[in-house]
C-alpha cells in the first residue's frame, strides 16, 4: 500500500532521515520505534507532503506522491495526526471534527454517519463537542487529534507518538482504540517510543538511529531481538 | 436633539466605510498573524479602479465597482504570492517592513499612473434627501446600505459554508488545515481576495463623498488598526462592531467635546482600552 | 555569540574610517548625511535594545525621538536655558516620560504592544501638532542653537558637528554592548526567548523590561536632541508614523536583535535612499520593492544573513570533523 | 511541614481545574504528583510557583504565605521549576542558555553594566562557575559549546534542568521531565533526578511513567478532575483502588 | 562652499550651464503641490534655455536640479547640501516653510539665495538676508472679502479654515478683522484634510449655529468638497476662501463643473482669469505642456524664475548669490511685459515680494473681478 524507497530528507545541511526503506501493506499495523530526534516524524512528514524528500521516492498504492501538496495526499487517502496535535483551538470540539471530514465536505450524510462512529469511539469528545478544542487537557486534545483524522475516512493513518504525555490508563486506552479502528479496515503507521505498547499491537516494526533504519522486522522478531529490548522496550 | 440624529447617521455613514475596511484587515490578521500595513494601499487602489472605470471607460457605477473588485482582488492576491507567501516562515517584524515596502510601492505606482492630484467621483446618487429634519445624501444611504449588506454576506459566508470555516481553521493552525486536507495557498489566496473585495467596496463606497488621491488609504487604515485592537484581533464581529464604535465616538465627540481633538479621542480610547484589558475588549472567541 | 562587532581590529578601521572621511572627502553634502545617519543610528540602537534584544517592539520611538528634540528645542528657544543643561536635560525628560508610558504599555504584549506603541506615538504626534501654544504646532520651532562650545572647542561648524555626534554615536555602541553583554544584558535575552521561563528563573519582567523601555526611549531622546541641535529647526511630523517605519527599517534591514545591525542597516538605506534621488518622483517605486526583496531573500537582515552563513560554516566543519572522527575510530 | 498547599483552589471561569488540595511536600525526598489528563496536575505546579494565583486557598513555603508573590520573588526563595514544553533559546549555546539562570543571585544593574564595576565582573565570573558546575552536574560538560538547536531532545531536557539548578534551588518543581524521552534515555534522566534529591534538593515532579514514579517517588499524590483521591508511598497507590480505577487502569507497568 | 571659480559655469559643448535647486515633496501626501510648482519653474526654465541669456558677454543656460524631500525639513537640509556640494547651485527654491526654516540655518554661510514659497511671516521676520519670499502675504485679503461678505451675507462667520500653520495664521488674523468690523464668530474650527474620511460632521456642527458666511480653505479640491457638502446639508451662505484654493479648480471636482454650489464665494482671482499680461501665454503653454490649468503655485515659480534671470543679467553675475539679492529689484523692473504672469512691482524690506492682488467672487455661476467697490 506505502513504499518508501531510498528516501532521504534534509534539513539545510542536516540530513534527518536517510535512505529509508519503509513498505506498509493493506490492513497492517506498522511502527517506527526510535530515540528522540531519530527522525520519526521528519519521516511521517515526508509522506504527509509536509517536507519534500531530497532524495528517493514515495508510492501509495503504486503512485508516486512526493512532491505532492499536503491537500493532495489527504484526498488520496493519507490522514496525518500530528505529534503537536495541530487542533484549531478556537473552533469548538465539534467543528474541529468537521473540519477532519473536508475532503468529503460535499457528502453532509457521510460526515454526520463518521461524527457519530467517532463519538461513539471517544464518549469524552460527545460530553465537550461545544467547547473550545484549546480548552481540553492534553489527553482530551489527542482524542480529538484522533477522531478529526478519522474523519477523513483514511485508507492509511499516521500516528505520531499518540501515546505521548497520557496517563497509563489513557493510554491503554489509546492503543485499544487504535486496534479498533485497524479492524475497522484503517491501515495504520505509528511512530512511538512505548514500544513495549506498540509492538504488542503491531504486524510489524522499524527501528530508527540517528535518521537511519537499523532494524526492522516482524514485531515477534524486534521483541525478540536482544539491541532492541534493551534500548526501546527497557525490560 | 436634531443634530444628534444628524450626527449618529454621519457616525453611521463613516463607521460603514471603517468596518469594511477594518473587515478585511482582520481577515488578513489570520493568515498573517500580523495586521497588513499596506492594506490601505489597496483601499486607495480600489478609489483608482473605480474612478478609471467610470471616467476613462465610461462605465456605470457598478460595473466599473465590479471591476475594482477584481483589480484589487487580484493585486491583493498578488501581494500574497509574491510577498507574504514566500515570507510565511518568517516573523510578524520582517511581515512589517515588507509590507511598508508594498506599502511605498503601490503609492508610488499609483502617483505614476494617476498623478498626484485630487480626483472627484461622479456617482449616480447625489441627491439629497431630507427627512424629518436631517439631511441624507443618495451616496450617504448607499454607503450604510451596501457595507451592512456585504457584512451580512460575509458573516453568512463564513459561518455557514464549509469553504468559510476553512478560512477561519486556517487562521488558527495553518499546518493543522493542511492536514485536514484543505489547500492552504488557495485558503490564503481567497481570504487576500476577500480582503481586496471589502477595500475595493469600501472605497468605491465612500469615494464620492472625498475625493480620490494616491494618500488616502492613509485616512482609514490606521483608524482600522484601532478597530481591530478595540475589537480584538481576527474577530470578525469584533471588527464590523468596532467600526462603529470609531465612527459614533467620532461624530458625536467632535460634536459634544472637541472637533479639533477628535482623533486624539479616539486613540486614547483605544490605549485606555488596552490599558485596562490589554486583549482588546471583544478578544477571544473567534468568528 | 559571535558578534561582528566582537572583532576589535574591524572596530578601530571603522572608528578610524569615520574620523578620517571628512579629511579625505571635504564634501559638506556628504558630512550632512553621515552626520545625520549617525543619529538615526543612536535611536535605531534605542529601538534594537528593546525590539530586538528584550523583544518588545516599540512603534512609538519616533514620538520620543520627537519628545528629545522638542525638549532640547523648548528649554533652549523658550526657557532660554544654554544648550549643554538642555541636552543633557532632553533624553531625561524623554526617559521620565518614556517611564510612565512604559508603566501602561508594558502591560501589553506582542501585537498589543506593537499596536498600542503605535497609537502611542501617534498620540504624541498629535499632542505636539495641536498644542501650539507650547510647540508651535505645525508652524515647527526655530531658532534652536547648535551646539555650545566646549571651551576653547567650537561645536557650530558642520564638520564639528560630524565629530560631535560621532562621539556619542560611539558611546551609545559602547553602552550599548557592554549591556548586551552583562548579566543584565542576558536577562533581556532571556525575557525575549520566554517570558515565562526568565521569571521562573527569578528575573523579573517587568523591572527589566520597564529598564530596558526606558533606556530605549533615553537613547532616542538623545537622538532627537542631537537632531534638533543639528537641523535647528523641528517639526511635529518628527513624531510622525512615517519616521518609526523609518528607524524599524533600519533596524530590520541590518539585522534585528545584533550589534552591529544598526549601524550597518541605517548607513546601508540612508545612501540607498540618497542615490535613488535621480528617480525624483518615482524613487518609491524602486525603493519599496528593493526593501521588500531584501526582506524575502534574507529575513535577519544583512548581519543576519552573514551569521546564518558563519554558523552554516561552522556546522558544517563541526559535522566533518565529527565523521572524521568516527572513521578514524571504526578504521 | 516544609512546603505545603492549604485548601488550594483555582477556577478558570466555570471550570474547577484544582479543587481544596491539601498537601504537603517533605523536605529532601522525591515526592509525585499523577493523576489522569487533565486532572490539573500542571496548574497545581503553576499555582505554587506563582504563574498562577489561586482562587481560594494558600501556599506555605516555610511557614510564609507565598501565594500571592510573582514567580520571580518565589525564585528566589528557592524555589525553582522546569516546564511541561521546554524553551530554550535555540540560536545560543549551551552555556550561553545556562548562564542567565543564577542571575537572581546577583546584585549587579544597569549601572555596572555600563561602567563595568568590579561587581559586575566578579558576578559574571560567580555565574559562569556556577553554570558550569551545573552543566557538568546535568553530564553536559562536553556540549557546552554546542547551539541548543542541534542537540538531542534529552540533551535539551538536562539543560533544561541544569537551567532550574542553577538558581541554587532548594526544592524543584519538574514537569514531564521525561515525557517524550526513550526509556533506556528515561532510565539516566530519573539518575540524575535521583542524584538531586541526593544533592539535598527537594524535589516534586509530574510523571505519567509509572514505573520510573514507582521506583524513585518517596511519596505520591493523585489528582483527578481537581481533587486529591490518594496520597501515599508507592506500595498504597498502587493497591489504591480509587486510583486504579482513575488513573492506573488494569496493567500498571505500561 | 561655492567660492571656487564657478563650476556652475562649466562648459558644456561650449554651453555655460546655471543650475537651479529645487527641493520639495515629491512624494506622499503632498506630492501633488510639490509637483505643480515644480512644473511652473521647469516651463520657465524650458523658454529660457531656448535662447540662453547673456552675463557678462557668455550665453547661459539653465538647469533645474530637483531633489524629493517628503515634506521633510532635514531632507530639505541634506538636498541643498548636496546641490550647493555637487551642483552649485547659487539659488535654491524650497516650497514650505520647514524646509526654508532648516535652510535659513546655513544658507548665509554657503552663500545661495532661498527661493521661499510661503507666507509663513517667520519666514522674513528671521531676517536672513538671502531669502526671497516669492508668494504675497494675505493680508491684502482681509478687508475686501470681510466687506463683500457681510455686505452681501450677513455677519455670523463660521470659521473651519485647515490644520495647516498656514491656514492657522490666515484664521489668527481673519478672526479679528472680522470681530473689528463688527461681525460675529459663532463656529470655529479646522479640518484636517489628511485624516478626515468625511466632513458632515464637522459641517452639521458648523451649521448648527446658523452662519452667514463660511471661511474654508486648504487644497482646492477637498475645499469644493466642503462647499459641496455644506450646500447638500442646507447651507445657503457665502464663502470666504482663503487663497491656497482656487475657484477654477473647485469648480473641477463639481458635480457637474459648474460654479453653482460656490455661489457668494469670494476668492482670489484664478490665475487663468486674471487680468495679468503674461496670464494668457503661460496659461496657454502650461496646459499644453502637462494637460491641465496652472494654478497660482505654479505661476509664481514661473514669474520668480525669470526674475531670478533677470537679476542675474542685472548683476552680472549667475553665482554670487549675494550679489544677485541685490539686484533683484532691477530684476523686477527689466521683467518683460509679456512674462507677468503676477505683477510684482517690488521688493520689500524683509524680502518679500510685493504683489497687487487680485480677487474674484461668484456671481450668478461667473467669477467677476471684486474690486472692493
Ligand atoms: N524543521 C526542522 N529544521 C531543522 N531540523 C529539524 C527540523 N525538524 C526536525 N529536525 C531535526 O531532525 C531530526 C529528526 O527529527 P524528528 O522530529 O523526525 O525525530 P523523531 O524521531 O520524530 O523524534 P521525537 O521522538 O522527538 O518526535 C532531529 O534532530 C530534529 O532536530
Ligand atoms: N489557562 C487556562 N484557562 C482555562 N482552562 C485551563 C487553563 N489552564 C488549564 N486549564 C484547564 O484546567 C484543567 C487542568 O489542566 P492541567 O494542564 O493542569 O492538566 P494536567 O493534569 O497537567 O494534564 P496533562 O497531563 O494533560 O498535562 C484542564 O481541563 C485544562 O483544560
Ligand atoms: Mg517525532
Ligand atoms: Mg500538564
Amino acid at each position: 500500500m506505502l513504499d518508501l524507497k531510498q528516501v532521504t530528507v534534509n534539513y539545510g545541511n542536516f540530513s534527518a532521515v536517510q535512505q529509508a526503506e519503509i513498505s506498509v501493506e493493506k490492513g497492517e499495523i506498522v511502527v517506527l520505534l526510535g530515540a528522540n530526534g531519530a527522525g520519526k516524524s521528519t519521516t511521517f512528514q515526508a509522506i504527509s507532503g509536509l517536507v519534500k524528500p531530497s532524495e528517493g521516492e514515495i508510492l501509495f498504492k503504486g503512485n508516486q506522491i512526493s512532491g505532492k501538496s499536503p491537500d493532495k495526499i489527504v484526498q488520496m487517502g493519507i490522514v496525518q495526526c500530528a505529534e503537536d496535535r495541530k487542533l484549531f483551538p478556537q473552533m469548538s470540539v465539534e467543528q474541529n471534527l468537521i473540519m477532519g471530514a473536508y475532503v468529503h465536505r460535499k457528502n453532509r450524510k457521510l460526515i454526520k454517519q463518521t461524527l457519530r462512529e467517532v463519538y461513539d469511539l471517544f464518549p469524552i469528545l460527545y460530553d465537550k463537542r461545544g467547547e473550545f478544542a484549546g480548552s481540553l487537557s492534553g489527553g482530551q486534545q489527542q482524542m480529538l487529534a484522533i477522531g478529526r483524522a478519522l474523519m477523513a475516512k483514511p485508507d492509511l493513518m499516521l500516528l505520531d507518538e499518540p501515546s505521548i504525555g497520557l496517563a497509563p490508563l489513557i493510554v491503554e486506552q489509546m492503543f485499544e482504540s487504535i486496534q479498533h479502528i485497524n479492524k475497522e479496515g484503517t491501515t495504520i503507521l505509528l511512530a512511538e517510543q512505548n514500544a513495549n505498547a506498540a509492538l504488542s499491537i503491531a504486524d510489524k516494526g522499524y527501528v530508527y538511529e540517528n535518521g537511519r533504519i537499523v532494524v526492522e522486522g516482524k514485531s515477534e522478531e524486534l521483541f525478540a531481538n536482544e539491541e532492541v529490548r534493551k534500548a526501546y522496550v527497557g525490560a | 436633539m436634531d443634530i444628534f440624529l444628524q450626527q449618529i447617521f454621519n457616525g453611521l455613514t463613516v463607521g460603514s466605510v471603517y468596518s469594511l475596511v477594518a473587515l478585511g484587515l482582520t481577515l488578513v490578521y489570520g493568515i498573517l498573524h500580523i495586521p497588513n500595513f499596506a492594506h490601505g494601499a489597496l483601499y486607495m487602489l480600489g478609489g483608482y479602479i473605480t474612478l478609471t472605470m467610470m471616467v476613462y471607460l465610461g462605465m456605470n457605477y457598478w460595473m466599473a465597482i465590479l471591476v475594482s473588485i477584481l483589480v484589487v482582488g487580484l493585486t491583493s492576491v498578488l501581494m500574497e504570492r509574491l510577498v507574504f507567501h514566500p515570507l510565511r516562515h518568517s516573523t510578524p517584524i520582517q511581515h512589517k517592513v515588507a509590507a511598508i515596502g508594498v506599502l511605498l510601492f503601490l503609492e508610488a505606482l499609483a502617483q505614476l499612473v494617476w498623478g498626484a492630484d485630487f480626483r472627484q467621483m461622479p456617482t449616480p446618487y447625489g441627491g439629497v434627501i431630507n427627512f424629518a429634519g436631517l439631511t441624507f445624501t443618495g451616496q450617504r444611504l448607499l454607503i450604510v446600505v451596501a457595507a451592512v449588506l456585504v457584512m451580512v454576506l460575509l458573516y453568512l459566508f463564513l459561518k455557514k459554508t464549509f469553504t468559510g470555516a476553512t478560512i477561519v481553521a486556517m487562521a488558527q493552525n495553518r499546518e493543522g488545515a493542511s492536514l485536514v486536507g484543505v489547500n492552504t495557498n488557495r485558503v490564503a489566496i481567497l481570504t487576500f481576495f476577500i480582503a481586496g473585495t471589502l477595500a475595493a467596496i469600501g472605497a468605491s463606497l465612500s469615494s464620492p463623498i472625498n475625493l480620490v488621491f494616491p494618500g488616502m488609504g492613509h485616512l482609514v487604515i490606521l483608524k482600522a488598526f484601532v478597530i481591530i485592537i478595540i475589537g480584538g484581533m481576527g474577530s470578525i464581529p469584533g471588527a464590523i462592531l468596532g467600526g462603529y464604535i470609531l465612527g459614533f465616538s467620532e461624530s458625536i465627540g467632535a460634536t459634544y467635546i472637541s472637533s479639533d481633538y477628535k482623533d486624539i479621542i479616539a486613540f486614547v480610547l483605544l490605549v485606555a482600552i488596552l490599558s485596562i484589558k490589554p486583549q482588546g475588549i471583544f478578544a477571544k472567541g473567534g468568528v | 555569540m559571535k558578534y561582528i562587532l566582537d572583532k576589535k581590529g574591524l572596530l578601530v578601521v571603522l572608528i578610524a574610517l569615520a574620523l578620517l572621511f571628512p579629511l579625505v572627502v571635504p564634501n559638506q553634502y556628504y558630512i550632512h548625511i553621515l552626520t545625520l545617519a549617525f543619529i538615526w543610528t543612536i535611536a535605531v540602537y534605542g529601538l534594537n535594545l528593546l525590539s530586538g534584544f528584550t523583544g518588545y517592539l516599540s512603534l512609538a520611538h519616533a514620538g520620543f525621538f520627537a519628545i528629545g528634540a522638542y525638549s532640547l528645542g523648548l528649554l533652549t528657544v523658550k526657557a532660554g536655558m544654554g544648550f549643554w543643561p538642555a541636552f543633557f536635560l532632553a533624553p531625561l525628560i524623554t526617559s521620565v516620560i518614556g517611564f510612565f508610558i512604559g508603566m501602561a504599555a508594558l502591560r501589553t504584549k506582542e501585537h498589543f504592544f506593537a499596536i498600542y506603541t503605535l497609537c502611542v506615538g501617534y498620540i504624541i504626534y498629535l499632542v505636539i501638532d495641536k498644542w501650539d501654544s507650547l510647540t508651535e504646532g505645525v508652524r515647527g520651532l526655530m531658532g534652536i542653537p547648535a551646539p555650545g562650545n566646549i571651551g576653547p572647542i567650537s561645536l557650530s561648524s558642520p564638520l564639528a558637528q560630524y565629530y560631535f555626534v560621532f562621539a556619542v554615536l560611539l558611546l551609545v555602541i559602547l553602552v550599548v554592548y557592554r549591556i548586551v553583554h552583562s548579566l543584565t544584558g542576558r536577562s533581556y535575552i532571556a525575557i525575549r526567548n520566554s517570558e515565562q521561563l526568565a521569571q521562573s528563573l527569578g528575573i523579573s519582567p517587568i523591572k527589566n523590561k520597564m529598564a530596558s523601555f526606558v533606556l530605549s526611549t533615553f537613547f532616542a531622546g538623545v537622538a532627537g536632541a542631537l537632531y534638533a541641535s543639528f537641523i535647528r529647526f523641528i517639526g511635529p511630523e518628527i513624531a510622525y508614523t512615517t519616521i518609526t517605519f523609518d528607524l524599524l527599517t533600519y533596524m530590520i534591514v541590518g539585522g534585528i536583535g545584533t550589534l552591529s545591525g544598526p549601524l550597518i542597516g541605517t548607513l546601508l538605506i540612508v545612501w540607498l535612499s540618497q542615490n535613488l534621488q535621480f528617480l525624483q518622483d518615482y524613487r518609491m517605486l524602486i525603493f519599496g520593492p528593493l526593501l521588500t526583496l531584501l526582506i524575502i531573500f534574507s529575513p535577519g537582515g544583512i548581519v543576519g544573513a552573514f551569521r546564518n552563513w558563519q554558523f552554516n560554516r561552522q556546522e558544517k566543519k563541526r559535522l566533518y570533523t565529527a565523521s572524521l572522527k568516527k572513521q578514524a575510530q571504526e578504521g | 511541614m516544609y512546603l505545603e498547599t492549604r485548601n488550594l483552589t483555582k477556577r478558570f471561569g466555570g471550570l474547577t481545574a484544582i479543587s481544596g488540595v491539601d498537601f504537603g511536600i517533605e523536605r529532601g525526598k522525591v515526592n509525585a504528583i499523577i493523576g489522569p489528563n487533565g486532572a490539573g496536575k500542571s496548574t497545581f505546579f503553576h499555582l505554587i510557583t506563582g504563574i498562577h494565583r489561586p482562587s481560594e486557598g494558600e501556599v506555605l513555603f516555610k511557614g510564609k504565605d507565598i501565594s500571592k508573590l510573582p514567580p520571580n520573588k518565589i525564585a528566589e526563595l528557592g524555589v525553582a521549576r522546569t516546564f511541561q514544553t521546554t524553551n530554550l533559546f535555540e540560536r545560543a549555546t549551551v552555556f550561553e542558555n545556562v548562564v542567565v539562570g543564577h542571575r537572581l543571585r546577583t546584585r549587579s544593574n544597569l549601572f555596572d553594566a555600563v561602567f563595568r564595576t568590579k561587581r559586575l565582573k566578579e558576578e559574571e565570573e560567580k555565574c559562569k562557575e556556577k553554570a558550569l558546575k551545573v552543566l557538568d552536574f546535568a553530564g553536559l560538560s562536553a556540549i557546552t559549546d554546542r547551539v541548543v538547536t542541534n542537540i538531542s531532545q534529552e540533551e535539551k531536557k538536562r539543560v533544561a534542568f541544569a537551567l532550574a539548578l542553577a538558581t541554587d534551588p532548594e526544592v524543584i518543581f519538574l514537569d514531564e521531565p521525561t515525557a517524550g524521552v526513550n526509556p533506556d534515555e528515561t532510565e539516566e534522566l530519573s539518575l540524575l533526578i535521583e542524584k538531586m534529591a541526593q544533592k539535598g534538593i527537594t524535589v516534586c515532579l509530574i510523571e505519567h511513567k509509572m514505573k520510573m514514579i514507582m521506583n524513585m517517588a518517596d511519596k505520591i499524590m493523585v489528582l483527578n478532575y481537581g481533587e486529591k483521591i490518594a496520597e501515599g508511598t508507592p506500595e498504597e497507590i498502587n493497591n489504591n483502588d480509587e486510583v486504579i480505577k482513575a488513573y492506573l487502569g488494569g496493567d500498571a507497568s505500561a | 562652499g561655492n567660492t571656487g571659480e564657478g563650476a556652475e559655469s562649466g562648459d558644456n559643448n561650449g554651453e555655460n550651464i546655471v543650475n537651479i535647486g529645487y527641493s520639495g515633496p515629491l512624494s506622499g501626501a503632498a506630492a501633488y503641490y510639490g509637483e505643480n510648482t515644480l512644473n511652473g519653474l521647469e516651463l520657465a526654465v524650458e523658454e529660457i534655455n531656448e535662447e540662453g541669456f547673456e552675463v557678462g558677454g557668455e550665453t547661459y543656460k539653465l538647469n533645474v536640479v530637483a531633489l524629493d524631500d517628503k515634506y521633510l525639513p532635514n531632507e530639505t537640509a541634506a538636498n541643498a547640501r548636496r546641490m550647493v556640494q555637487e551642483d552649485d547651485t547659487p539659488i535654491i527654491f524650497t516650497p514650505h516653510s520647514g524646509g526654508i526654516s532648516a535652510l535659513q540655518v546655513f544658507n548665509e554661510q554657503e552663500k545661495f539665495l532661498i527661493g521661499a514659497y510661503s507666507s509663513e511671516p517667520a519666514i522674513t521676520e528671521a531676517g536672513n538676508s538671502l531669502t526671497v519670499r516669492i508668494p504675497p502675504s494675505y493680508d491684502g485679503y482681509l478687508e475686501p472679502f470681510t466687506k463683500y461678505s457681510m455686505e452681501r451675507f450677513g455677519n455670523k462667520l463660521a470659521a473651519i479654515p485647515p490644520v495647516t500653520q498656514y491656514g492657522k495664521d490666515w484664521a489668527e488674523a481673519l478672526l479679528p478683522h472680522w470681530k473689528s468690523e463688527g461681525g460675529e464668530v459663532v463656529y470655529e474650527s479646522s479640518v484636517d484634510f489628511s485624516k478626515d474620511t468625511d466632513f458632515f460632521t464637522l459641517l452639521t456642527n458648523a451649521l448648527e449655529e446658523d452662519p452667514d458666511v463660511l471661511f474654508i480653505g486648504g487644497p482646492s479640491e477637498p475645499t469644493a468638497k466642503v462647499a459641496q457638502q455644506a450646500r447638500d446639508l442646507g447651507f445657503e451662505g457665502g464663502f470666504m476662501i482663503m487663497d491656497q484654493a482656487k475657484l477654477d479648480e473647485m469648480k473641477n471636482v463639481t458635480e457637474n463643473d459648474s460654479y453653482e454650489p460656490f455661489e457668494g464665494a469670494i476668492g482670489t482671482m484664478p490665475l487663468v482669469n486674471a487680468d495679468y499680461p503674461g496670464v494668457p501665454a503661460f496659461v496657454e503653454k502650461y496646459q499644453e505642456e502637462y494637460g491641465k490649468d496652472p494654478g497660482s503655485e505654479a505661476g509664481f515659480h514661473y514669474v520668480a524664475m525669470y526674475i531670478f534671470v533677470e537679476a542675474m543679467k542685472a548683476a552680472g553675475n549667475v553665482e554670487d548669490a549675494e550679489v544677485i539679492r541685490e539686484h533683484i529689484q532691477e530684476g523686477l523692473d527689466n521683467l518683460p511685459e509679456e512674462k507677468k504672469v503676477y505683477v510684482i512691482p517690488s521688493i520689500g524690506e524683509d524680502g518679500g515680494f510685493e504683489i497687487n492682488t487680485r480677487y474674484g467672487s461668484v456671481e450668478d455661476g461667473e467669477i467677476v473681478p471684486y474690486t472692493g467697490e
